[in-house]
């Protein structure tokens, strides 16, 4: 996948997730078939496609949320296996992820939300957990909204809460399920922003979205699926000025 | 044959302190105990799932007076004498656990998969999903029928009557017995009940108001 | 040491009236829970969204039944009832006291499945134009049922096994046959032995069919396969 | 040796049932009283030991006894064939067994028990003996204890209710509204003191107390305090406990 | 408001909901403050505006989910007071709402999920509704996931449903929470046609979008919202070429 030129020292061409040949049903459903994909390091790949051809899934897949009939996946080193618990655990504090529906823990504040896994998980002292909160919610424009419950937020609030829990962990792959859904422009600007300079620090991202023109301005790379297969991937550039498929060409034409 | 008089009363308020010690004993027993079988009827490891759906099938099925009659007597039989609070002890954790496992179970059950998956995906370890995010979502809506059970258990005591203690119903039997004025008594066994009881109710408001900040 | 043989040899003139007691105990624990748990509905429902007055009515109910003994309650029904004028045989006193004593019970458990609802829910539901009963019956009961209905069953097992009290107003079941052996044979052990037996398969029994129940009733849980 | 044990610990545990009047119940003051107390009392006195009253409940005075949680139970037992092969008895006393009314019912002797609804406690001696007796037609309903029974027949629920006279005495003293009187001798039962089995010695040294104290006229006292007559002869019965031994 | 010329014969001038001076705080956090609106019949309004500036909350009041402090709103002629549930029932049967987080019922299919308003509210037949259900979840593109329970849908599939619910029910005001969020272009080019159909035929809508396109082309009137007021008000041509405040100007430049 395309390299994206940046100061991180680290070797840029190696690939950190390795998707391949992974298939996937929910009982007669056929989700995935066959998806291979590589991602460098560092490096931001946007995945779009219709409703239901199989993004949230193939995201879940890769942070070992659902169990794959076929393939394998690897990501950061770590051998994507539901069964073992062992990696999974060494997994996970690699990766962060965003849901599409937030999940939010709808007991705690939204601070608490954040630190939780700060003082939890990196054994952070609360106030050093609570200054780093402090500054993620900053970055996505929630400063004072620190000491609200979930279910007081609205609806693009309670996704940045999500957003700046999964950044404050600061891990070395996130991803974004459809994101920026819940943001109006200027917001989407806002994050955009954080997320090109995390891409910067060497932060590597996979985000599903469906809003093409945020794909066109971040990913290296855009990978388009359908119908459970990677139909076409390449860089914006090249995918959204010429498609070569007519999935593609047709999903391209109906934006407004 | 003599009439119910206020030395009966306090005869009976005597008794009561017996039912008080058993329900403590229930609660604290049981509800460690309990909570260890909960967690290991959602458990990831079938033979330990299995193991504790064996024990609360079985516990659950068989009358306390069952199980007190055969911890106290049965062991007797079999060689080992064993004092009666221990045996009583000993029967009322092995109950109350099997019941409050099965309603926190349920509980736990209820957390929609996506909390458990979200505390999984920021890093947290089993121990720190239930910690954190699983248990206090659980926690409220067990409150109601925790309580709910408990007040049962401070009556279920007087089944240790079979075991020779003299608490409050047995008390209310023995002093009808005497008197002959079984609604008298009885009332007055009854009010002593609600004196124990009405306080878990209460408390069980108050912390279900309390948790309800923020849900 | 006790020295102390085990004799059951008197199950073979008896095990027709443990088999009888066994068959008289579901009968009775049965139509209790039928009843009870209807009742624990209707006062859960009362209780969440019946207005000031019913709810404080059922409020005083469910603290006064849960913080009586069951004894109490059976003896007004068996011994009170007929200084009004009303005599009902010892069955169906023991019926409808442990059907009021279950219904207290349930309601309070069903009250917290309703009140886990989330608020979005009801929100959606009035917005569809569902009326207040319509939305309890179609959105808000069945959830709330579902979620708690471990709870329900675990208070089901418990009035089966509470049901034994009722001998003491001569109800016929169970444990009055056995209080009967047991006082002819003064085997108690083996009775209670016996008895114990007899009660976990009736628990299993009862444990079964609830899962059934629960199992048919909770379509969702049946098609997605997660575990009742 | 159980009598051996006894003696050197200067103790007799003995288990009583306070919950059956006259038998067993509390006085005035809560403190153990009735027949059945009386002679524990003197039996401890006799065998010059303390005595030690262990409460216990119908259902469990035998496991108490067989557990070694009491030495013997002195408990309104009555004795039959079949609790002889648990426990070993000695006789003490009687067991009168009547059936009682309010006398506007109609009912003479036990025949005239048919049709009738009669309250008896469970188990019993009266349960056993009437459902032997009574006409095919006469309706049983079983309580477990006196106290419940007489409430049934107080409210109603009951038409007439079998117990020991005692019990019918006292009743009649203290509900004299309710016009009650005896309407049919139902058996007159032996009661015996529990032991356990196979304790030759302690079994020879309660019989002996027992015939010494039938003779001496110390059980008919007792007994007609709170029975309302004489301690019926138990010389038969002692002979055939007395065979038992040898 | 702008009137779209269309073939029903009702008179379209007269304004089908009128908010008056609205105010709105929960606790100390003033969330709508002196807003005032008003909307013809069988009109498209887009209302605006960042994240956290009350629209979602402006919905809710119209259609009586939330109390208000001060202030009157009617719709369909209908007093909206919370407190008045005679009013509230009237009301509901005249106006529909899809919320931003779908609220699906989740113990029923996804048929049953459509058919249990028309069933039980309008008392149709269980075959006569059903027949509504699949035509709407056939305008949708879900036919094939009727039997489907909405934990078994992907984002856009459960969002798809929430609008067919509300559709299905053929309300005359519909109310839309971000409805085409986590709909890719394809999905919203197709939604939007939907829409385009029911204004014609008299329906009034009011949606809360921050698609900047998507407000564009369909709306007859764009309210941008900012801090708790309508801020500017205008149609879509006028409010996106010529904004008159800072705010606005702010806000559509940061547009990818
Ligand atoms: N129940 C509540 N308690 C306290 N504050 C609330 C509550 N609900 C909403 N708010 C606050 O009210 C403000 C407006 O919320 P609203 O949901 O109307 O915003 P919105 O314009 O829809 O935003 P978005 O585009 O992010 O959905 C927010 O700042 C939110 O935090
Ligand atoms: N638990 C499940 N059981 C059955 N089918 C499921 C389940 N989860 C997802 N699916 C199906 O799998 C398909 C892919 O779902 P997925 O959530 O991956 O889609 P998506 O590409 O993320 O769509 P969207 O853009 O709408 O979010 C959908 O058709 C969905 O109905
Ligand atoms: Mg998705
Ligand atoms: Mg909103």
């Amino acid at each position: 996948m395309a390299i994206k030129d940046s100061p991180a020292p680290a070797d840029r061409s190696e690939p950190i997730i390795v998707v391949d040949s992974v298939s996937k049903s929910f009982g007669p459903v056929t989700v995935l078939s066959g998806v291979s994909l590589e991602v460098t390091r560092g490096s931001m790949v946007a995945i779009v496609g219709r409703s239901g051809s199989g993004k949230s899934t193939l995201l879940r897949c890769m942070n070992a949320l659902e169990e794959i009939d076929a393939g394998t996946i690897r990501v950061c080193g770590h051998n994507v296996d539901m069964a073992d618990r062992a990696t999974v655990r060494r997994l996970r504090d690699d990766v962060g992820m965003v849901f599409q529906s937030y999940n939010l823990f709808p007991h705690l504040t939204v601070l608490r939300n954040i630190t939780l896994a700060l003082t939890a998980v990196q054994k952070k002292s609360k106030a050093e957990a609570e200054t780093v909160a402090r500054r993620v919610l900053g970055l996505v424009g929630l400063a004072d909204k620190e000491a609200a419950y979930p279910e007081q937020l609205s609806g693009g609030q309670a996704q940045r809460v999500a957003i700046a829990r999964s950044l404050a962990l600061n891990p070395k792959v996130m991803l974004f399920d459809e994101v920026t859904s819940a943001l109006d422009p200027e917001l989407t600007g806002e994050v955009l922003k954080v997320m090109e300079d995390l891409a910067t620090g060497g932060m590597t991202m996979v985000l599903v979205t469906h809003e093409m023109g945020f794909a066109k301005r971040v990913a290296d790379t855009v990978v388009f699926m359908h119908q459970g297969k990677v139909w076409e991937a390449g860089p914006p550039e090249k995918i959204f000025a010429d498609p070569q498929t007519p999935e593609l060409r047709q999903f391209l034409s109906s934006g407004l | 044959m003599n009439t119910f008089s206020t030395g009966h009363f306090f005869y009976l308020i005597e008794a009561a302190r017996w039912t008080i010690v058993l329900s403590l004993l229930a609660f604290a027993g049981g509800g460690i105990l309990g909570l260890v079988l909960a967690l290991c009827r959602v458990s990831e490891n079938r033979v330990v799932r299995f193991l504790a759906t064996i024990y609360v099938q079985v516990i659950q099925g068989t009358p306390l007076l069952v199980v007190l009659f055969l911890s106290y007597y049965g062991l007797s039989i079999i060689g080992y004498n064993i004092d009666a609070l221990l045996a009583a002890g000993f029967s009322l954790t092995l109950y109350t656990a099997a019941f409050l496992g099965e309603i926190w179970r349920g509980c736990i059950l209820s957390v929609p998969k996506t909390q458990w998956e979200a505390a999984n995906c920021i890093g947290l370890n089993r121990a720190q999903q239930y910690y954190y995010v699983v248990l206090p979502q659980a926690v409220r809506i067990a409150i109601p029928p925790t309580v709910g059970f408990m007040v049962q258990i401070v009556k279920n005591t007087s089944l240790a009557s079979i075991i020779g203690f003299v608490e409050l119903t047995r008390a209310g039997q023995v002093v009808n017995n005497s008197t002959f004025q079984p609604f008298l008594t009885f009332v007055f066994v009854a009010l002593i009940y609600f004196a124990m009881c009405y306080p878990l109710s209460l408390a069980s408001r108050y912390f279900e108001r309390r948790l309800k900040v923020g849900n | 040491m006790v020295s102390y043989v085990f004799n059951f040899s008197f199950l073979e003139r008896t095990w027709t009236q443990f088999l009888m007691g066994a068959g008289q105990t579901i009968v009775l624990a049965g139509s209790a829970i039928v009843l009870g748990f209807i009742l624990g509905v209707v006062c859960a429902v009362l209780r969440t969204g019946g207005g000031r007055v019913a709810s404080t009515i059922v409020g005083a109910y469910v603290e006064v039944i849960r913080n009586t003994p069951l004894l109490v309650q059976i003896f007004i029904v068996y011994f009170g009832l007929p200084t009004i004028g009303l005599r009902l045989s010892a069955e169906a006193s023991a019926i409808i006291a442990l059907a009021i004593n279950t219904g207290a019970y349930s309601s309070e458990i069903i009250r917290s499945g309703i009140e886990s609802i989330a608020r979005g829910q009801l929100e959606a539901a009035e917005c569809l134009g569902l009326s207040r009963v319509q939305v309890y019956w179609h959105i808000i009961l069945l959830p709330a049922i579902e979620r708690t209905y471990p709870a329900l069953c675990s208070q089901f097992v418990l009035l089966m096994l509470a049901s034994s009290i009722t001998s003491q107003i001569s109800a016929q079941e169970l444990t009055a046959e056995a209080n009967i052996i047991q006082a002819e044979t003064f085997r108690s052990f083996e009775v209670y032995l016996v008895v114990a037996v007899v009660y976990l398969g009736l628990s299993i029994l009862f444990r079964a069919a609830l899962h059934l129940i629960g199992v048919l009733a909770f379509v969702r849980r049946r098609r997605l396969g997660t575990p009742l | 040796d159980a009598l051996a044990d006894i003696r050197e610990r200067g103790e007799i545990a003995i288990a009583i049932d306070l919950g059956v009047p006259p038998w067993g119940m509390l006085d005035a003051d809560l403190k153990p009283a009735g027949a059945d107390v009386e002679i524990a009392t003197k039996l401890a006195e006799d065998l010059g030991v303390n005595l030690r009253i262990v409460e216990v409940t119908g259902p469990n005075r035998v496991p108490f006894l067989l557990t070694n949680k009491a030495d013997i139970v002195v408990s309104s037992f009555a004795i039959t064939p079949e609790r002889a092969e648990v426990v070993d008895f000695v006789p003490y006393s009687v067991n009168r067994l009547i059936v009682f009314a309010p006398k506007d019912i109609e009912m003479n002797g036990l025949e005239g028990l048919a049709g009738k609804n009669i309250g008896v406690v469970r188990g019993n001696l009266q349960d056993t003996e009437l459902t032997k007796k009574a006409p095919e037609s006469t309706i049983l309903t079983r309580y477990d204890d006196d106290a419940t029974t007489i409430q049934a027949l107080l409210s109603g629920q009951v038409e007439g209710m079998s117990a020991p006279y005692g019990i019918y005495l006292n009743l009649a003293e203290r509900f004299p509204d309710q016009n009650l009187e005896p309407k049919a001798d139902v058996v007159q039962q032996p009661l015996g003191i529990g032991l356990r089995q196979n304790e030759p010695e302690l079994k020879a040294w309660l019989l002996d107390w027992a015939e010494k104290s039938h003779a001496d006229g110390s059980l008919n006292e007792v007994f007609e305090a709170y029975m309302g007559g004489p301690l019926p002869d138990l010389t038969s019965e002692f002979e055939l406990v007395r065979a038992s031994l040898q």
